[in-house]
C-alpha cells in the first residue's frame, strides 16, 4: 500500500482535514513536480495527520473532473500539480468557494480561495549555471573535454522547463561569456532511452557537464554522463543518489516544501491566496550541496552570486535569452 | 478385387445444412472409381472428411484393414492418402518446389534448395510434367498449378489418390496428359478416386461411378453398364437434356470491333495486335490455352485493363479509353473468369451484389441514395428468374456454391440487356445442370440478336456455342474459323501455334 | 552544419543505439506476421519486456538472468495472445491493442506496488558495453561499430539468422507458408496453430527482447511507458521492410539515423519542434519516392479455422 | 434485434470475467474489490455529475471511433486519429479565437467546418494520395503524419503563432461566440453529444443507405470487383480517408469548442489509438460505436474514482481494460461458457424424456 487510503467518502470529516492531490497526466511517476507534491503531501501526512486523497489524471479532460470531485467529497484542500490545471482550477474554484485550491506552477489571482504557488526557478537555474560556467573555465574540472561547452537537455519549450535554462545561460555567460551552450529538447518526458542519446550526442559534441529538465528522461541524461566520464547536474530534487560520482549538484526547486507549507498554512487558518513566491530568498528554491569534484572556490562563487540574487544586485529573468529557441 | 478404402455411413454438416448424410463409399484396389454429382452435392465436402480436413459426425472410415480416425491431413498424408483439391491449396507465393516438398522437405533444419529442385525435376521427368522448378507459383496458369497440385501428391508416394475435380481447368491436352498419368497409376495398382463434372471424361476412364445428390449416394455402377445420360439423370433426377441445340441464324452489324489491339501487363506484352469484330445475333468463341493474352484481350475490352495501342469500337463509337462505367452503360455485359475475385464481393448481400453494375442509377438509387425497396424487388425477382439457391436476397454471396454464384452474376449481366456479352468460362466448375441452363441463356441471347464474346478454355463448349472460333495463341489471333466444319484437332494444333495451311 | 554532422562517428553510433529498439520488435512483428499473425502488440510486449527484465536483474543481481526472465514473460504474453487469436479466433487487431494497455497498465501499477513512485533501484545490474579489441580502434568505423551495448551486436546477429532461419531452413519454409495460405498448409501436412505460435512466441521474445535494450542495455532503470511508441514505429518499419530481416533493420536505421540527425540538428535557430518532425517526414518521403507498395502476407490477420 | 442482444451477451460476459480477474489481482494486493469496483461504477454512472463527465469522454472517441470505422469499411486501418484529431483541435481554436463578429451558429459552423476539413486534408492528401498512387501503406503514412501533427501543434504554442502572449504555452481562449453550450452545468457535458449523435446517425445513413457508402464498402471488401462495377478506386481510397479524417478533425474541434476552450501543449489527446479500439469492438458499426465509447470513458472516469476511493491505482483499471479487451475480442470464450451450459440443459431434457 503506497497510495492512499481514505476512510468512505460518505463520513462526515470530523475534525480532521483532508487535502485532494490531482497529478496531470504526467502522474506520479514523473520523477519532477507530481513525485515532489506528492512527498509533500506525504509529509503532511506523517507529521500534521492530515487525511490525504491521491487522484492521477489520464488526459486533460480529467483536471476538470478530478478537481471538483473532490470539491464535491469536501475535501479541505485541493492541490493541482501543473500549469496545464489553470483554466480548470479556475472553473472549479469559482463552483465551490468554500473548498480551497492551491495550483502548482500557475498563477490565479482573481480568486479568493486559490493560492499559487509560483517558483522562481530561473533563479537556481542561474546558480547552476555559474558553477557550469566557472566549472568550464580551465583547469576546474577533471576529465574536461576542453570544449567550453555545456549540454542542457529540455523535455519540452514549455515555462517550468524554459525557467531553468533561461536562468542557466544567464547564470553561465555572467561568468564564462564564451560558453557553448548545446541546447536540445526531446520533446518527452518519460522517455530515457531518448535522453541518453540526446546527452551522448551533446557529449560527443564537446560538452563536459550536462543538465537536463526532462523529467523521466532525465534519468537517461544522467545515465549518459556517468557512461561517458562527464558531469552532470540534476534537477528539481537531489539527484546525486542516482549517480554519485556524475551528478555535481542539482538545481532544486521546492514543490514539496511548498506544498507541505500551503498545507500547514491551510490547517492553521493562515492560507494566503493569490501568488505565493517561492524563490531564494524564502529557500523556495535552491541547489543542492555540490560534491568534491566542486572546487571550493567555484562554490563561493556561486555563495556570493546567491548573495546578490537575494539583495536585488542581480536579477534573473526567465525570458529566453535571444537566439534559443 | 480388395477393397482399399470403405467409408460407411459418414454424415457431416454444417450450420443449417446436411453435406453428407450417412454416404457410403468402397474404392477397390486399383480402380478408378469416379465420384458425380451436381453442385454442392457433397462430393467434396466426403473427400475432405477422407483426408481428415473435416471431422464427420458420425460414420467410419477404413483404409484397407486400419480404421481411420484422422483429426488432420498430417494423419491422412501418414496414412498414404493424397488429395488434389478443387480449390488449389498451393501457396502462390512459393515456389513450385517448395510447394512440392513443402511438409516432407528432405534434411533436418537448413532447407536444401539445389537437392530439391533436382527432386522436382526427377520427379516431373518420371511423370512426364514439364514444370520449372524455381517458378513462382503465383506466376503459373492454372494448368501449370494443377500440374504442381499434382506432383505434390506425387511426391508423398501416396497409396491412394483422390482427384477433386482436377480436369476443371485443364486445355485439352493437359486433360490427356492426366489421364494417361492416372492409367499408370492404375496399372501400377494404385486406387483413384476421381471427381468430374465431365461425364465423357468419367465414361472414357473410370472403373465404377458413385453418384451422390444432395448429400446422400445414390448408387454406385460399373461404367461400362451405363451411359453418360443415366448417369445424367442419376445425377439430377431427373431426364437431361445433354445437347445443346442451336438452330442457324444469320448475323448482323457489328456490335464490337477490335483493331490491331496491344495490351501489356508489367513489361509483357500479353495481347500483340489483335483485330476481330462481333456481331449481332452472333456467339463469337475465343479458344486458347489459358495464359496466351485471351482474359488480357477481354479485360481491355471491359476497361479492366488499359491498351496500349490500337481501337475499340462498339456499335460504331470509340471506347478505346473510355472508364469502365462508360463501357458498362453502353451496354457490354462482363462474367469474369474468377467469380470470386471480380465478379462479386463476398461480403455483400446478394441484394447488393444483383445491382453491382448499376447501383447508382435510378430505380435503384436517386439522389445518391440507396432505395431499399426497387433494390430488394429487383433481386427476388432475378432470383426467382435465375433460379439461385437459396433464395434469400439477404444472405451473403460467400455463403453460396459456386454454381449458385455464377447464376448470380449471370442474372445481372443479363438483366441489364446487353447489346454485348463477354462471358468468360461462365460455366467452370458447374454441374451439368447449372452448364445447361448457362448454355441456353447465352443461345438466348443471341436469338434475341444480340452479340456474345465466349472465352474458354473448353473446346466442346466453344464448339458447340460459337458461330465463329478465333483462335488465340501467344497474344496472336491465329485465324477466325466458322464453328460447325472446325474439328478438335485443327483447333487443337492452332492453339499450340501451329498454322493451317491456307485453303483456297 | 549537416555536412559536419553526418561526418561526425557520434552520429552514426546513434543511429545504430536508436535504430536497436527499433528494430528488434520489427523483426518480432516479421516473424509473427510472417506466421500470419497480425501484431500490434510490441509495444506492450516491450514495455514487458523492459520491466521484467529490470525486475529479475535486481532480485537476482544478474543483468543476463534479468534478461532470461523478460525473454520468458515475452513468450509468456505472447502465448496468451496466440491463444486467443489462434486457438479462439479472436481479432488480432483488437487483442494486440488489449496487450498494449494491459502491458502498459501492469507494468506501471508493479513498478508502483513493488519500487513506490521513485522509480527502480540504481543499483540494479546492467548489460554491458562491448568493446570489441580491433574494430574500436579503427578511425571512423571504430566509435561507431566497436564499443556498443551487447544487445547491439546480438541485434544485428539476430537479423542475419532471422534471415537464415526465414529464408532458408524448413521451418522457416513452413512459417511461410502457414502465413500465405494456412489452409493449403494444413493439406500439406502442417500443423498450423503449432507453427503460428512458434511465429508468434519468438516474435514475443524479440519484442522483449527491444525492452530489454531500453532498460538494461542503454540504461539500468525501468520508467512507465519507457517503450515511447517504438513498439509502433517498429510496426511501420515492419511493413516498410516488407516483412523481411534486413527490410526492417534498413527500415529502422533510416528511422534511427532520421533522429539522431533531427538530434544533432536542433539548436540551428529553428524550433526543436520543426526539426523533430524530421524522422516522420522522411520515413514518408523514403516510403512513397523509394519503396511503394509493400505487400503483407496473404493470409497475415486471417484466423484459421478448418472446421469453418 | 436478436441479433442485438446477442451482440450484447459476449461484451457483457466478457466484462463480467475481467471483472473477476481484476477482483482477483486487487485481492492479492490487499484492496477490497466490492469497494473499488463499487466506487468505479459511481465514479462513472452513480450520479448526473458523473454520468455528465462519462458522457462528456464519450464524444470525442465516438467521433474519432467513427473515423477510424469509416476507414476500415474502405478497408483501410487509419491508425493516424491522433493527429488528426491534433490538426481539427488547432482549426477550431484557431478560427474559434481569431474570427470576430460571428453570430454563434455561424461561428461555430465555421470552426467546425474549417476543423474538419483541415484534418480531412490531412488524411487525404499526404496518406491518401500516396496509398492510391504509390500503394504506400496507410499504416505508416498516417502514424507517421500523426507525429508531425502533434510536433506542428508544439510549435503553434511554444512561441509560435497560436500562443497566447503572456506566460503559459497555450492558445488564447475561444470567442464566446464559438462556445458550445453545455447540456449540464458543472460538468463537461456540452452540446458537442449532440453533434456526436448526429455524427453517427449520418455515417449510418452515409455507409449503408448511400451510393457513396455502397461504394466506398465495395471497395474495402473487394477492390477488384469494385474495379469491375466501374468504381474510381483509387479516388474511394483518398476520399476514406479524407472522411476518417474529417471526423476525428470533428472530434478535436467538438472537444475544443465545448470542452477546453483552447488549446494546450500537451502529449497525447490519446483518443487516437482508443478510437482504433472503439471502432474494432464495434465491429465498426456507428451505433456500436457509441456503447464502446461510452465504456472507455466509463473506465477512465470510473477509474480515477476508484483510486481516489478505495486506494487502488489507477493503472490498473487498465489491466482490467486490457483483459476486457481481450475478452470482448475472444467471441469463443464467451461461446464456450454458453456451449457448456447448453450441453447442461440438453442433459437435462434429455434425462427428462
Ligand atoms: N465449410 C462449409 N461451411 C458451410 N457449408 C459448407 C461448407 N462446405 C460445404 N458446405 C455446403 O455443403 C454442401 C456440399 O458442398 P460440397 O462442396 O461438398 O459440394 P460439391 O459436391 O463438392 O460441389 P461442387 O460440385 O460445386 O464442387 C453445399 O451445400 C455447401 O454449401
Ligand atoms: N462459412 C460458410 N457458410 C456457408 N457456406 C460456405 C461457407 N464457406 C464455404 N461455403 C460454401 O461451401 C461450399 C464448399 O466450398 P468449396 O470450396 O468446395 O466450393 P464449391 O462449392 O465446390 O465451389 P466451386 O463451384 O466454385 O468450385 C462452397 O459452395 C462455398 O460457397
Ligand atoms: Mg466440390
Ligand atoms: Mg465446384
Amino acid at each position: 500500500g503506497n497510495t492512499t487510503a481514505t476512510p468512505k467518502a460518505t463520513e462526515p470529516a470530523k475534525k480532521e482535514f483532508k487535502v485532494g492531490l490531482v497529478t496531470d497526466v504526467g502522474g506520479l511517476n514523473d520523477h519532477s513536480f507530481n513525485f515532489l507534491a506528492n512527498k509533500g503531501l506525504e509529509k503532511a501526512v506523517k507529521d500534521l495527520g492530515v487525511t490525504k486523497g491521491v487522484v492521477e489524471s489520464k488526459q486533460m479532460t480529467d483536471y476538470e473532473t478530478n478537481l471538483s470531485r473532490f470539491a464535491q467529497d469536501k475535501y479541505n484542500l485541493v492541490i493541482a500539480v501543473g500549469f496545464l490545471m489553470q483554466d480548470a482550477v479556475e472553473k472549479v474554484a469559482k463552483d465551490y468557494p468554500d473548498t480551497k485550491f492551491m495550483i502548482i506552477d500557475s498563477s490565479i489571482t482573481d480568486r479568493p480561495n486559490v493560492a499559487s504557488a509560483m517558483f522562481k526557478t530561473e533563479q537556481c537555474g542561474y546558480l547552476v549555471g555559474v558553477m557550469a560556467g566557472l566549472m568550464e573555465k580551465a583547469p576546474a574540472i577533471p576529465n574536461a573535454l576542453g570544449k567550453n561547452t555545456v549540454g542542457l537537455v529540455g523535455g519540452m519549450a514549455i515555462p517550468p522547463v524554459n525557467d531553468y535554462i533561461a536562468g542557466f545561460i544567464q547564470g553561465a555567460k555572467s561568468v564564462n561569456p564564451d560558453i557553448n551552450i548545446n541546447l536540445k529538447y526531446t520533446g518527452k518526458f518519460d522517455d530515457p532511452a531518448l535522453g541518453k542519446q540526446t546527452a551522448l550526442s551533446q557529449i560527443a559534441a564537446g560538452a563536459d557537464i550536462v543538465f537536463h529538465i526532462a523529467g523521466g528522461t532525465g534519468t537517461g541524461v544522467i545515465d549518459a554522463a556517468k557512461e561517458k566520464k562527464v558531469y552532470a547536474i540534476g534537477v528539481d530534487a537531489d539527484q546525486n543518489y542516482m549517480a554519485p560520482d556524475t551528478v555535481i549538484t542539482s538545481a532544486l526547486k521546492g514543490m514539496d516544501v511548498a506544498t507541505f507549507d500551503v498545507i500547514k498554512g491551510a490547517m492553521d487558518d493562515k492560507f494566503k491566496s493569490g501568488n505565493v513566491f517561492f524563490d531564494l530568498s524564502n529557500d523556495g528554491v535552491g541547489f543542492a550541496t555540490p560534491t568534491k569534484v566542486v572546487p571550493k572556490e567555484v562554490v563561493d562563487k556561486v555563495n556570493d552570486a546567491m548573495k546578490q540574487i537575494k539583495d536585488g544586485k542581480i536579477t534573473v529573468s526567465n525570458k529566453m535569452p535571444e537566439g534559443y529557441k | 478385387m480388395r477393397t482399399c478404402l470403405e467409408v460407411r455411413d459418414i454424415t457431416k454438416s454444417f450450420p443449417g445444412i446436411l453435406a453428407n448424410d450417412h454416404v457410403n463409399l468402397n474404392v477397390r484396389e486399383g480402380e478408378i472409381h469416379a465420384i458425380l454429382g451436381e453442385n454442392g452435392a457433397g462430393k467434396s465436402t466426403l473427400m475432405k472428411v477422407i483426408y481428415g480436413l473435416y471431422k464427420p459426425d458420425s460414420g467410419s472410415i477404413r483404409l484397407y484393414d486400419q480404421e481411420l480416425n484422422f483429426t488432420s491431413p498430417r494423419q491422412a498424408i501418414k496414412a498414404g492418402i493424397g488429395m488434389v483439391h478443387q480449390h488449389f491449396m498451393l501457396i502462390p507465393a512459393l515456389t513450385v518446389a517448395e510447394n512440392i516438398v513443402l511438409g516432407g522437405e528432405p534434411g533436418r533444419i537448413h532447407y536444401q534448395r539445389k537437392e530439391n529442385v533436382e527432386i522436382v525435376c526427377q520427379l516431373a521427368k518420371q511423370y512426364h510434367m514439364d514444370i520449372d522448378p524455381n517458378a513462382k507459383v503465383g506466376d503459373l496458369t492454372v494448368g501449370l498449378q494443377q500440374r504442381v497440385e499434382i506432383l505434390k501428391v506425387f511426391y508423398r508416394k501416396a497409396k491412394l489418390l483422390i482427384l477433386d475435380e482436377p480436369t476443371a481447368m485443364l486445355t485439352p491436352q493437359e486433360v490427356e496428359e492426366l489421364i494417361q498419368v492416372m492409367e499408370r497409376l492404375r496399372s501400377q495398382g494404385i486406387p483413384i478416386v476421381f471427381i468430374s463434372h465431365k461425364l465423357d471424361e468419367v465414361k472414357r476412364i473410370s472403373d465404377r461411378v458413385t453418384v451422390m445428390r444432395a448429400g446422400k449416394t445414390v448408387n454406385t455402377v460399373e461404367t461400362k453398364s451405363t451411359t453418360p445420360q443415366e448417369l445424367a439423370n442419376l445425377m439430377v433426377g431427373r431426364e437431361v437434356v445433354l445437347h445443346v441445340s442451336k438452330p442457324p441464324q444469320t448475323p448482323g452489324e457489328a456490335v464490337l470491333e477490335v483493331e490491331d489491339l496491344v495490351v501489356s501487363s508489367g513489361r509483357n506484352e500479353k495481347v500483340k495486335g489483335v483485330s476481330f469484330q462481333v456481331q449481332r445475333g452472333e456467339i463469337f468463341g475465343l479458344a486458347g490455352i489459358d495464359g496466351n493474352g485471351q482474359f488480357e484481350l477481354i479485360e481491355a475490352i471491359t476497361g479492366l485493363m488499359p491498351c496500349k495501342r490500337g481501337k475499340i469500337r462498339f456499335l460504331g463509337n470509340d471506347i478505346t479509353s473510355s472508364t469502365v462505367r462508360h463501357r458498362t452503360k453502353v451496354g457490354i455485359g462482363y462474367i469474369p473468369q474468377d467469380r470470386q475475385l471480380d465478379g462479386l464481393v463476398m461480403d455483400f448481400e446478394l441484394k447488393e451484389n444483383f445491382v453491382l453494375r448499376d447501383f447508382f442509377k435510378a430505380p435503384f438509387a436517386r439522389v445518391g441514395q440507396m432505395k431499399k425497396k426497387p433494390i430488394e424487388d429487383f433481386a427476388t425477382r432475378l432470383s426467382e428468374a435465375f433460379d439461385v439457391r437459396p433464395r434469400q436476397i439477404h444472405a451473403l454471396a460467400r455463403n453460396l456454391s459456386g454454381g449458385n454464384q455464377q447464376k448470380v452474376i449471370l442474372a445481372r449481366e443479363v438483366s441489364r440487356d446487353p447489346e454485348l456479352l463477354i462471358a468468360a468460362q461462365p460455366t467452370r466448375g458447374l454441374d451439368v445442370g447449372a452448364i445447361q441452363f448457362i448454355h441456353n441463356k447465352l443461345l438466348e441471347l443471341r436469338a434475341e440478336g444480340k452479340a456474345v464474346l465466349l472465352v474458354s478454355l473448353e473446346l466442346e463448349e466453344i464448339m458447340s456455342l460459337s458461330d465463329r472460333i478465333g483462335v488465340i495463341h501467344a497474344g496472336r489471333l491465329m485465324a477466325i474459323l466458322p464453328g460447325g466444319q472446325v474439328t478438335r484437332e485443327q483447333l487443337g494444333l492452332l492453339m499450340t501455334g501451329v498454322e493451317l495451311e491456307k485453303e483456297g | 552544419m549537416l555536412w559536419d554532422a553526418l561526418t561526425r562517428p557520434d552520429l552514426w553510433a546513434a543511429t545504430l543505439a536508436m535504430a536497436t529498439p527499433i528494430a528488434l520488435p520489427a523483426l518480432g512483428g516479421t516473424f509473427s506476421e510472417r506466421s500470419g499473425v497480425v501484431n500490434i502488440a510490441m509495444e506492450g510486449i516491450m514495455l514487458i519486456g523492459a520491466f521484467f527484465g529490470v525486475l529479475f536483474s535486481y532480485y537476482t543481481s544478474s543483468a543476463w538472468l534479468g534478461l532470461l526472465g523478460a525473454l520468458f514473460m515475452g513468450a509468456l504474453v505472447s502465448a496468451l495472445f496466440a491463444y486467443v487469436t489462434v486457438n479462439l479466433g479472436a481479432d488480432q487487431v483488437i487483442v494486440g491493442m488489449g496487450v498494449n494497455i494491459f502491458a502498459a497498465g501492469l507494468t506501471a501499477f508493479l513498478l508502483n506496488t513493488i519500487f513506490g513512485y521513485g522509480g527502480t533501484p540504481r543499483e540494479t545490474p546492467a548489460l554491458p558495453n562491448i568493446i570489441i579489441p580491433g574494430l574500436s580502434d579503427i578511425p571512423f568505423a571504430g566509435p561507431i561499430l566497436g564499443s556498443q551495448n551487447v544487445v547491439v551486436y546480438l541485434m544485428l546477429i539476430l537479423v542475419i539468422a532471422s534471415h537464415y532461419f526465414l529464408f532458408h531452413t524448413n521451418l522457416g519454409l513452413r512459417i511461410r507458408a502457414v502465413g500465405e495460405n494456412p489452409q493449403a498448409a494444413d493439406t500439406a501436412g502442417l500443423n498450423v496453430r503449432r507453427l503460428r505460435y512458434l511465429g508468434v512466441i519468438i516474435g514475443g521474445m524479440l519484442s522483449s527482447l527491444g525492452g530489454v535494450y531500453l532498460a538494461l542495455g542503454l540504461l539500468n532503470s525501468f520508467e512507465v511507458n519507457m517503450s515511447g511508441g517504438r513498439g509502433y514505429i517498429a510496426l511501420a518499419a515492419m511493413i516498410f521492410g516488407k516483412w523481411t530481416p534486413f527490410g526492417s533493420l534498413g527500415a529502422a536505421l533510416l528511422f534511427g539515423f532520421a533522429m539522431a540527425l533531427s538530434m544533432v540538428l536542433q539548436g540551428g535557430g529553428v524550433s526543436s519542434n520543426i526539426i523533430q518532425m524530421l524522422p516522420y517526414a522522411l520515413t514518408i518521403l523514403a516510403l512513397t519516392g523509394l519503396v511503394g507498395r509493400s505487400t503483407a502476407p496473404a493470409a497475415d490477420g486471417i484466423p484459421y479455422n478448418p472446421n469453418k | 434485434m436478436q441479433k442485438t442482444i446477442e451482440g450484447l451477451v459476449t461484451p457483457f460476459v466478457a466484462i463480467v470475467i475481467a471483472v473477476m480477474i481484476g477482483a482477483g489481482v486487487m485481492l492479492g494486493t490487499g484492496h477490497n474489490p466490492l469497494t473499488a469496483y463499487g466506487a468505479l461504477f459511481s465514479g462513472a454512472f452513480g450520479s448526473t455529475v458523473n454520468l455528465s463527465n462519462t458522457i462528456a469522454n464519450a464524444i470525442p472517441l465516438i467521433l474519432s471511433g467513427l473515423g477510424v470505422a469509416i476507414a476500415f469499411k474502405a478497408g483501410l486501418f487509419n491508425i493516424g486519429a491522433e493527429g488528426q484529431y491534433w490538426i481539427g483541435s488547432m482549426a477550431a481554436v484557431w478560427i474559434g479565437y481569431s474570427v470576430k463578429g460571428l453570430s454563434p451558429i455561424l461561428h461555430i459552423s465555421l470552426s467546425i467546418l474549417v476543423a474538419m476539413l483541415a484534418a480531412g486534408l490531412w488524411a487525404g492528401i499526404i496518406p491518401g494520395l500516396a496509398k492510391a498512387f504509390v500503394g504506400a501503406h496507410e499504416v505508416i503514412t498516417t502514424m507517421m503524419m500523426s507525429y508531425i501533427a502533434i510536433f506542428l501543434s508544439h510549435y503553434m504554442l511554444e512561441n509560435g503563432p497560436m500562443m497566447q502572449q503572456g506566460f503559459t504555452p497555450q492558445s488564447p481562449v475561444i470567442l464566446p461566440s464559438a462556445t458550445l453550450g453545455k447540456i449540464v452545468e458543472r460538468t463537461q457535458l456540452s452540446w458537442g453529444l449532440a453533434i456526436a449523435v448526429v455524427a453517427c446517425i449520418i455515417v449510418y445513413w452515409l455507409l449503408y443507405k448511400t451510393t457513396l457508402g455502397y461504394r466506398l464498402r465495395a471497395v474495402g471488401l473487394n477492390s477488384r470487383a469494385a474495379n469491375y462495377a466501374g468504381i474510381n478506386v483509387p479516388f474511394h481510397l483518398v476520399l476514406a480517408l479524407f472522411i476518417s479524417g474529417m471526423l476525428a478533425g470533428l472530434a478535436g474541434a467538438v472537444q475544443m469548442l465545448g470542452v477546453q476552450h483552447r488549446l494546450y501543449d500537451s502529449f497525447s489527446s490519446g483518443y487516437g489509438f482508443t478510437a482504433i479500439v472503439v471502432a474494432l469492438l464495434a465491429n465498426n458499426n456507428p451505433f456500436g460505436v457509441i456503447l464502446a465509447s461510452i465504456f472507455f470513458a466509463a473506465l477512465s472516469t470510473g477509474g480515477q474514482s476508484m483510486q481516489l476511493v478505495s486506494g487502488v491505482p489507477a493503472h490498473l483499471t487498465d489491466v482490467i481494460s486490457g483483459i476486457i479487451i481481450f475478452l470482448v475480442a475472444t467471441k469463443d470464450i464467451v461461446q464456450m461458457v454458453q456451449k457448456r451450459w447448453r450441453k447442461r440443459q440438453t442433459l437435462a431434457s434429455d434425462k427428462e424424456a
